[in-house]
């Protein structure tokens, strides 16, 4: 149906926004476009997700998901961008990338429709757009130039979300944002041009540097990094910069600034998606192209993610911010992901990989459920208000589906991969899954407790007791749009949690294969034991 | 040697300077024109007048103030194409001590090109006010008066813009130098020139004091210059840059008088690439003067500065591989002290321009560092090819991006702005596309990709990396015991990592206030077409320059030039 | 309201519901296939009610036809009741062999995956975590168990809930959760693995904590659904990292390939596995509210007395026993097991037999009708794990008669337990709901005291009730004696087997077994005082509050199930028992067939049983039985006759069930304990023997400290570092432009000192 | 002959003299004076070089030297007399409006 469907999914969305941006201030005849834009948006990005999910369903493609062996499907005929320093447009995707493909198109139409009324909506859905294409750049490119361009992209529109739908010290937040995230890629940068520097000489190709940035021949070429310590420092940078967006105590205080400040949308992007560009790299690139120094580092690895998952739930209980505590257990949840793929077993992996889908379906109800907070309270301060679940049934039971969720009950998402990353982390680690178990509790503990502070406990059936910030002002229940966005996320939450195989297969086959391909090798050199 | 008096003007070198002809006749031009008229001369001693062309009053045609902006424009865009058409043809040896090749090509292409910007932008900036008329005897004294200094505001623009095709004039000669003191005498054609133009924005208190300083300085430091390219000469005795190489390249040990005079040519040069300690006064020449000029000066008078560095150390100094140069370790120091020095400075700034000058700064610091790789003698032949393509391409994006910017806050200066942060609040509000040209300029001086300035900020650092990453210990198995082999030139990586995460602070803090502040007034800026049209085809050009097949055309434009610079 | 008039017309929208079984049955389903529809239905209700509750809130149809989502409960549990109920039918009597038993019934391959072994290749197969069922006598008695309860006690809550108006256009939300609840109990029954029997168990866990969060703006309710999900939450965490042991050392979780051979041809080691089933047992610790873990239970009771009823009392609770009854195989040794684990079955008796005792001493004290049940639930959940405890020793060691005999006691206990607590609870909600609503009327109309003064559960404003509600009165009476252990009837038949052969362990075989043995016979009598005590308070003696006069037993839809359980109480058990349910229900691991309680004739059966009860060959069994006899039949209840006995007042006359009861009662002469009630013991009791006290207070200066001290530290800290970074980059830039002077001849000066510097370094290198 | 390496040395001293002078004065026009003083040092090695090397590059590079020093001070006259105009001062120190 559609000759390269990823390129088309990929640059539809930042052309149709940013001609929405541009065009109505351009061409005095295009003002319509500005009142339409919002529908256009909406349009465009399900149009998006028609075509992943029916690449999805092999109506596209016939990609046979549990193919490891395949590599990467719907590929281009590559178009060199920039031949003279080895730049091509390159996409493909496999089952690592799919379900973040796929799961970015479904956040984007998702998040404006819970931000539908959003004030200027002109330039807030055309911005998403944008957003959605860098989102989907990132996964989908097989170069790391024009990875690392898509990667650093996605931090423009973000930016701007922030900068002008955020809270009031949304300044600070969006300039902190941008450029903590931009310095750690920076670094992670120099560690790619490093592996540059390695990739076979192809200076027959009509380049200057004699190098390529094919994400391929860089990744199988890292290994030909002739120090064994250089290696071990490119990885590093490049831990470096996915760790910061993942993101891993220590490296992790812009996100809650950013949250707390960012618009619902913004957040549930930001969460839902963004955090996990990280961890997506991470496997894609630095495990990828230098497993053995992945292998040295597992205890680094184990204690990110370990401090990253305990420290981030206990910072979280210290939280007065509704959103606040919502971003750090991101923070929190990150960590398992390190910690699964620590484990080096297949299954570890493959639940690191459902982590990431699971976390990009939960965090976003978590956040719009926060976000209608903030719109229709006017405050996310916890405590500031009581038994609010009589005027907002809606809301609370979101609210109680959304943190059930992330605190990894059963047969909501969340708890597949968590339950998959904690057997496989017993295999390889034994009793210190203890810790990990035991902040599980934690976990339990902040969102019960937030919730017993918000939506219970007014001390009257028939009255909340109303936060001052709506200054006496009747609270309403939250928007058909807000519901809806909820909603689906709900029922999506439930549907991975009942059904995981619907993406489960895919990852745990790709996370086999995987291992065998790039690890086990690794694995036997460095004496590591599964 | 041929000395300068064997230059004839016959036809092939004629068309090998056509860009510099075609600006001279520019020149004469603007002289000329308006002073064309239907003046006559009465013959002695008759009643007879003969008609002459010269003098009188005008025709309406040339009794249009902004005739010398036209021609100037007109002149600056047929020798900017006719020196984007000339990079690709063979080198032309023009009387002994220029030399037209891609290399130069390119360079008087950027110059010009930046200065058909300053002329486009001046259009507005320093707008010519119509229907001047001589005053009569019935005026009384206030309107005689006013029309007198009307007449006078015009007359300032037929000097503008003559001091604008100067500047072009010394800038592309320059680069076309093959002898250092041909260099430095075009070198000095053109700083005199942008000297002038720095103080000549006499409307506002501060730009004499602007021009004052840069003058000064500018003239201390290109005394020192002069004064080091005499210790060469004393040591070669001949001051063509190829002789200078060979001398240089048998010289045993190092001459003191050869190292002497490299390193006080450094001080000139420095002061023309703003490097740090000999920055100061740009800063401050940069906030005095009108925006296009300071953006002359950020762009096309650093690149001047940087060809003069390609020329003196590339050329004539480059160390074998293996070997350091002697002035590497100086060049490191000063690279990373500017950068530092220009983004700490900019952090804070209030005022947009002086920002954008201390920005300035911190780029001349990423060049310098980069060029200090090939001092270390790291580089190679290779190495150092990739880091001159780097460098140079980064200057040929600097003019789309830092003169976009400087172009924007010229636009806020035709409505008297400009001068203060406050003046870019809810720019955003007011001129959305401006306010997004000016972001995408932002992020484009901060290296965000996939905007130009990252490309050649990736060049830069992939210079360094690749020159540096292969010298640390092959065998070391730790990180610690590689960090501690590898070259100390590596880290200039690391610096300019640093620097670019201070230097996103100042630049995103710009584009906040565009966007989150409220604006003083709802009001829409002057539509200053031709300024709007420099501005947006600067932030067109600064995307398509990022990635895609233009800024591929631009890096193998760069590279055939590079070619011919060192192959 | 419309409360006089009989709603059971409502029923027949019920109907479609129930079609569903006969219909699949008539398509040619088999009862294992159906089984899906067990949990299935409940699936798709309980969305259905929520949403639709929420959107047709106050609607009339919705309100007065639909019951608020009440009618439709009842509907998909009636469709769980018959296709569990056409389960049970169909393998009742064939329960499949042990030794190849399998799941009857794939339902889900949930994840399948590789695991890398240790020469670096991967399984040959995948490894599949699913889900089907499980069916063995244990599964079809709990089934059972489940779906009934869950049915009798949505059709109660029609009546009960329906016309409490503080409960108006909220009850969907009661109803959807009830729906879920049940849904997650038969999940984990008919589960044929340990992950899904987790993930089911912990379903039940949330409907827990918003059940009993029901009245979300009550502080207490608030409070009590935290701390029961977050107590629970404690053992699930053990008992997760339990299911992780036992993932990595059988490869699988599923029944039927562990129970094949739990020990793994002898290469099991036993300490790995007993820190397995330790942490299991934690899990189930904290399911059913057990020592250490038991904190949460009591106040549980603020949920809806329904709740309390089916929940946190009936079924939830049971599924800590059901898990540990899950643990006989491993143990096992007459068939695979692995020896060497015997400390665990002294673990779980101890926490069973410390568990019975404290909670039975608890509620000696308490006034509140619930929570004396409440502490009843904990201290009868704690007998059955004494039972089990036992048994898992027996089993241990290869006392396999024994341990069979306790086993089956155990699980018959279990089932005795849940019908009369099932039953007591929805008594007491009957009785609190009179009262309650009674105050109401009486107080109508006066604003100023309503009801904030009056607590309808307080015992202490009842008594005399037997005129008044003869129907509860008597299901009461009969579910008390149940859980007493009177003789013959229900839980006597399973109590007197726990706690013979506890002691049999103790005196014959396991010295350490003394402390649970004494325990659970001291528990005996306190439990005869207790219960009676609760009756009498309640319905005997004067009214002592004027409220009670105008009690009426009026309410639709609260006798049905009062009386269906009465009767499965008083005589069920009594013929369950005689019938060798004990022997049925212990037959889940009686795979060897060695054993051969049942006798050939029902005649022999029922000597057998009574003699086997009565008196027991075994001499030290003859006198433990009849000492527990004794206790609790005799001494506990004239105890509580002599302090809370008494007749009714003059010319209330109670219903002839009960009458001989409340009369008997005055005959004991009265007691004054209030010495004893002013005790510190007392004081101790009433506090929960400050268990509460000290974890809340242990936590709140440790935990929330420790919480804000890193919040502090990740603001001050770490991120302190960039703010600090930002900071001095900050006044880094205004001292660098400070040295911007405005003078041009400072700036000849640096450039003349730039160039000195060049000079000089230049010099240096050359 | 004077040897080229005096008037070499002499330019050496000029340039020293012209230097310490431009950054120890504020009057403008005497750092103007003194950056003259500088580029005669200048001027005086180039021709010590022509001197030392023959030919007559020197005298052409002298003589142009010479030129530029002159359009120089053009320049710079005009600029201080534009500064005069707005601030009344031509004292290097006391013209800083703009600063830091």
């Amino acid at each position: 149906m559609i000759n390269d469907p990823l390129s088309v999914i990929t640059l539809v969305p930042i052309a149709v926004g940013i001609a929405l941006l541009i065009l109505p201030k351009m061409v005095d005849s295009a003002e319509g476009l500005a009142r339409a834009s919002r529908a256009i948006s909406m349009g465009v990005s399900l149009a998006m997700l028609a075509i992943t999910t029916m690449i999805f369903l092999g109506e596209i493609g016939n990609i046979d998901w549990t193919d490891y062996g395949s590599g990467y499907s719907l590929t281009n005929d590559s178009f060199l961008l920039i031949p003279s320093i080895g730049v091509s447009w390159k996409v493909g995707i496999d089952a690592l990338s799919f379900p973040m493909v796929w799961l970015t198109t479904l956040l984007i139409p998702i998040s404006m429709l819970v931000e539908w009324d959003a004030k200027r909506g002109h330039i807030f859905h055309p911005l998403i757009l944008i957003m959605e294409g860098a989102l989907i750049g990132v996964f989908v490119s097989l170069d790391m130039f024009v990875f690392y361009v898509f990667w650093e992209l996605t931090l423009v529109p973000m930016f701007f979300l922030i900068m002008v739908w955020g809270g009031e010290d949304r300044r600070y937040a969006s300039l902190k944002f941008f450029i903590y995230t931009f310095t750690a890629s920076v670094i992670m940068l120099i560690g790619i041009l490093v592996m540059y520097l390695y990739t076979p000489d192809v200076a027959s190709s009509g380049t200057i540097t004699g190098h390529t940035f094919d994400l391929g021949v860089m990744v199988s070429s890292a290994s030909g990094i002739p120090s064994e310590g250089l290696r071990h420092l490119v990885w590093i940078m490049l831990l470096i910069g996915f760790a910061t967006k993942m993101p891993s105590v220590p490296v992790h205080t812009w996100l809650p600034d950013a949250h707390v400040q960012a618009p619902t949308a913004g957040s549930m992007l930001l969460a839902g998606v963004m955090l996990k560009m990280g961890a997506y790299g991470f496997l894609r690139i630095a495990v990828t192209a230098l497993p053995e120094s992945t292998m040295v580092f597992i205890p680094l690895l184990i204690f990110l993610g370990m401090v990253s998952l305990v420290y981030g739930a206990w910072v979280c209980m210290g939280q007065t911010n509704l959103k606040r505590m919502v971003a750090y257990s991101s923070v929190s949840h990150m960590g398992l992901i390190f910690l699964g793929i620590a484990t080096m077993q297949p299954l570890g992996i493959a639940g690191a990989l459902f982590m990431m889908f699971a976390h990009g379906i939960i965090s976003p109800l978590l956040f719009a459920v926060a976000g209608a907070f903030k719109h229709h309270y006017h405050t996310l301060e916890i405590g500031s208000m009581r038994g609010i679940a009589h005027h907002s049934p809606w809301l609370a039971g979101h609210m109680m589906l959304g943190w059930m969720a992330s605190l990894g009950l059963p047969l909501l998402a969340g708890f597949v991969a968590e339950v998959t990353i904690l057997i496989a982390f017993w295999m390889t680690f034994g009793w210190l899954v203890m810790l990990p178990a035991l902040t599980l509790i934690i976990t339990a503990v902040y969102y019960l407790t937030s919730m017993q502070r918000t939506i219970f406990e007014s001390d009257d059936p028939h009255q909340g007791i109303l936060p001052e910030s709506l200054h006496g002002e009747d609270p309403s229940d939250i928007t058909w749009h807000e519901n809806a966005g909820m909603l689906i996320l709900g029922a999506l939450t439930a549907l991975f949690g009942i059904l995981p195989f619907i993406f489960w297969d895919m990852m745990s086959d790709w996370s086999s294969g995987f291992m065998l391909e790039y690890l086990t090798q690794a694995m036997e050199s460095e004496g590591v034991n599964p | 040697m041929i000395s300068l008096g064997q230059l004839a003007l016959d036809s092939d070198t004629a068309f090998t300077l056509l860009p510099e002809l075609v600006m001279l006749s520019g020149l004469l031009a603007i002289i000329l024109i308006p002073n064309l008229g239907d003046a006559s001369f009465r013959i002695p001693l008759t009643n007879l007048r003969v008609p002459i062309l010269i003098g009188g009053s005008r025709f309406e045609a040339t009794n249009d103030p902004r005739m010398p902006n036209r021609i100037a424009t007109l002149a600056f865009s047929v020798a900017f194409a006719a020196s984007l058409l000339m990079i690709d043809s063979s080198s032309e040896e023009v009387g002994g001590m220029l030399r037209s090749d891609a290399f130069s090509r390119l360079f008087s292409a950027m110059f010009i090109g930046a200065l058909l910007l300053v002329s486009a932008a001046s259009t507005h900036r320093i707008p010519a006010k119509q229907n001047a008329r001589a005053p009569t005897d019935h005026d009384s004294e206030a309107t005689a008066s006013r029309k007198i200094s009307i007449l006078m505001d015009n007359r300032r623009q037929v000097d503008f813009y003559i001091l604008l095709i100067m500047v072009g004039l010394g800038m592309s000669l320059m680069a076309m130098s093959t002898n250092l003191f041909m260099l430095v005498v075009c070198i000095e054609l053109a700083s005199l020139s942008t000297y002038v133009l720095v103080a000549f924005h006499k409307e506002e208190d501060v730009g004499g004091e602007a021009g004052a300083k840069y003058f000064i300085v500018g003239s201390a430091a290109s005394a020192v210059g002069i004064y080091g390219m005499s210790l060469l000469y004393l040591w070669s005795g001949d001051l063509a840059l190829e002789s200078l190489a060979t001398k240089w390249a048998e010289m045993e040990g190092i001459d003191p008088f050869a190292a002497f005079g490299v390193g006080l040519m450094m001080v000139a040069f420095g002061f023309k690439v703003s490097a740090a300690p000999f920055h100061l006064a740009a800063p401050d020449a940069y906030s005095g003067a009108s925006s296009p000029i300071s953006g002359l000066l950020a762009t096309a008078s650093k690149a001047m500065g940087f060809v003069a560095l390609f020329r003196v150390l590339v050329m004539i100094t480059v160390p074998d591989y293996g070997e350091q140069a002697p002035w590497f370790l100086m060049l490191a120091i000063i690279a990373v002290i500017t950068m530092s020095w220009g983004n700490l400075a900019a952090l804070t700034s209030e005022n947009p321009k002086r920002m954008l000058a201390y920005s300035s700064v911190a780029h001349a610091g990423y060049m310098l560092a980069a060029i200090s790789v090939i001092g270390s003698g790291l580089a190679g032949e290779e190495g150092t090819r990739l880091i001159l393509i780097a460098i140079t391409f980064h200057l040929a994006v600097l003019v789309l991006f830092k003169m976009g910017a400087f172009l924007v806050l010229s636009l806020l200066e035709t409505d008297g702005s400009g001068h203060r942060m406050e003046d870019l609040h809810g720019l955003g509000k007011r001129e959305p596309l401006i306010a997004g040209s000016m972001f995408l300029f932002m992020l484009s001086l901060a290296g965000v990709p996939p905007l130009s300035g990252f490309l050649s900020k990736l060049l830069m650092v992939n210079g360094i990396v690749s020159s540096s990453a292969g010298t640390g210990n092959s065998s070391a198995t730790d990180v610690y015991s590689w960090m501690d082999t590898v070259d100390p030139v590596f880290w200039l990586a690391a610096a300019i990592v640093v620097n670019s995460a201070l230097s996103l602070f100042y630049y995103l803090r710009l584009s906040l206030v565009m966007f989150f502040e409220e604006p003083a007034s709802s009001s829409r800026l002057k539509s200053a077409s031709s300024l709007r049209m420099a501005i947006m085809a600067c932030a067109i050009l600064t995307v398509l320059c990022g990635i895609g097949p233009v800024s591929e055309w631009l890096v193998s434009l760069v590279s055939t030039s590079i070619d011919s610079l060192v192959g | 309201m419309g409360e006089n008039k009989s709603e059971t017309g409502l029923l027949v929208y019920i109907i479609p519901f129930l079609a569903i079984v006969p219909l699949m049955q008539n398509q040619g389903w088999e009862s294992s296939d159906s089984a899906i529809l067990i949990v299935a239905v409940p699936f798709v209700t309980f969305p259905v009610i929520l949403v639709a509750g929420q959107l047709y809130n106050g609607h009339e149809t919705w309100k007065d036809k639909l019951k608020e989502g009440g009618i439709l409960a009842l509907g998909a549990l009636g469709t769980s009741l018959m296709a569990a109920v056409w389960l049970v039918y169909d393998y009742f009597d064939e329960l499949p062999d042990f030794g190849d038993q399998h799941s009857i019934v794939q339902w889900l391959e949930w994840v399948s995956f590789d695991l890398l072994q240790s020469d670096y290749t991967l399984t040959s197969s995948k490894n599949i975590l699913g889900v089907g069922v499980w069916v063995d006598s244990i599964t079809l008695m709990l089934l059972f168990v489940a779906t009934f309860l869950c049915f009798l006690i949505c059709w109660f809550s029609l009546g009960y809930m329906n016309t409490d108006p503080i409960n108006e256009d909220r009850n969907h939300r009661f109803y959807g959760e009830f729906v879920l609840f049940a849904l997650g109990m038969f999940g984990m029954v008919l589960a044929d693995n340990f992950l899904w029997l987790f993930i089911f168990w912990e379903i039940m866990g949330l409907c827990s904590y918003l059940l009993i969060g029901f009245y979300y703006w009550k502080e207490s309710a608030a409070y009590a659904a935290k701390k029961a999900f977050l107590t629970t939450r404690v053992g699930d965490v053990f008992l997760m990292v339990g299911l992780f042991i036992l993932y990595d050392i059988y490869g699988s979780l599923e029944f039927s390939v562990i129970f094949h051979d739990p020990s793994l041809h002898g290469t099991v080691d036993s300490t790995q596995l007993f820190w397995a089933l330790l942490m299991m047992f934690i899990g189930a610790v904290g399911k059913s509210a057990q020592f250490p873990l038991h904190v949460w239970l009591p106040d549980a009771m603020e949920g809806p007395t329904p709740v309390s009823a089916l929940i946190h009392a009936a079924t939830m609770v049971n599924a800590g026993l059901y898990l540990v009854a899950r643990m006989v195989p491993f143990v096992d040794v007459g068939h695979h097991g692995v020896p060497g684990l015997e400390d665990l079955g002294l673990i779980v008796a101890y926490v069973g037999g410390i568990t019975a005792f404290m909670a039975a001493a608890i509620a000696f004290v308490q006034n509140d009708i619930k929570k004396v049940l409440a502490y009843s639930t904990m201290s009868q959940l704690a007998y059955i794990f004494t039972g089990l405890g036992s048994a898992l020793w027996f089993y241990n060691n290869d006392e396999h008669h024994a341990a069979v005999v306790v086993f089956g006691a155990s699980m018959f206990h279990l089932f005795n337990h849940a019908m009369a607590k099932g039953m007591l609870f929805m008594a007491s909600g009957s009785v609190i709901h009179e009262v309650h609503h009674a105050h109401d009327h009486m107080h109508h109309g006066k604003d100023g005291e309503h009801g904030h003064d009056f607590d309808p559960q307080d015992m202490r404003n009842m008594g005399g009730l037997a005129s008044k509600m003869p129907v509860t009165a008597t299901a009461m009476m009969f579910g008390s004696m149940s859980i007493i252990g009177i003789p013959l009837i229900g839980g006597f038949w399973s109590k007197e087997g726990i706690i013979a052969e506890t002691w049999l362990a103790a005196l014959e075989h396991e010295p350490l077994m003394i402390g649970p043995a004494i325990l659970v016979l001291l528990t005996a009598g306190m439990t005869g005082f207790y219960m009676s005590r609760m009756w009498f308070m309640t319905f005997a003696g004067e009214p002592k509050n004027e409220v009670v006069n105008h009690v009426h037993e009026e309410t639709p839809w609260i006798k049905e199930p009062l009386i269906i359980l009465t009767v499965i109480t008083a005589f069920g058990g009594f013929a369950f028992a005689l019938l060798g349910a004990t022997d049925y229900l212990s037959s889940a691991y009686d795979y060897s067939g060695h054993l051969h309680l049942k006798k050939s004739t029902l005649l022999d059966s029922i000597i057998y049983k009574l003699e086997y009860a009565f008196l027991p060959e075994n001499q030290n069994l003859r006198v433990i039985g009849w000492i527990t006899i004794l206790l609790s039949f005799i001494a506990g209840p004239i105890f509580a006759a002599r302090v809370h006995g008494g007749e009714l007042s003059a010319g209330e006359s109670a219903s002839p069930a009960v009458s001989w009861l409340v009369s008997l009662s005055g005959k004991f002469g009265s007691q004054d304990v209030t010495s004893l009630s002013e005790s510190d013991l007392a004081e101790a009791l009433e506090n929960r023997l400050y268990f509460d006290d000290i974890y809340e207070g242990v936590l709140a200066k440790t935990v929330v400290p420790f919480a804000a001290f890193t919040a502090w530290f990740d603001r001050n800290v770490i991120d302190g570092v960039i703010k600090q970074i930002e900071s001095n980059s900050v006044s880094g830039s205004l001292q660098v432009r400070a040295l911007t002077t405005g003078s041009a001849r400072d700036y000849i000066l640096m450039t003349a000192v730039g160039m000195l510097s060049i000079i000089v370094l230049v010099w240096g290198i050359s | 002959m004077i040897d080229p390496s005096w008037i070499a040395g002499l330019g050496a001293i000029l340039f020293g003299v012209g230097l310490i002078g431009a950054f120890s004065r504020k009057n403008a026009i005497v750092v103007l004076m003194c950056i003259e003083v500088m580029l005669n040092g200048a001027n005086l090695n180039f021709v010590a070089g022509t001197m030392y090397w023959g030919g007559s590059d020197g005298w052409v590079f002298t003589t142009i030297a010479i030129a530029i020093t002159a359009a120089e001070v053009a320049i710079g006259l005009a600029i201080f007399l534009s500064l005069y105009s707005t601030q009344e001062t031509i004292s290097l120190d006391e013209a800083n409006i703009l600063k830091n």
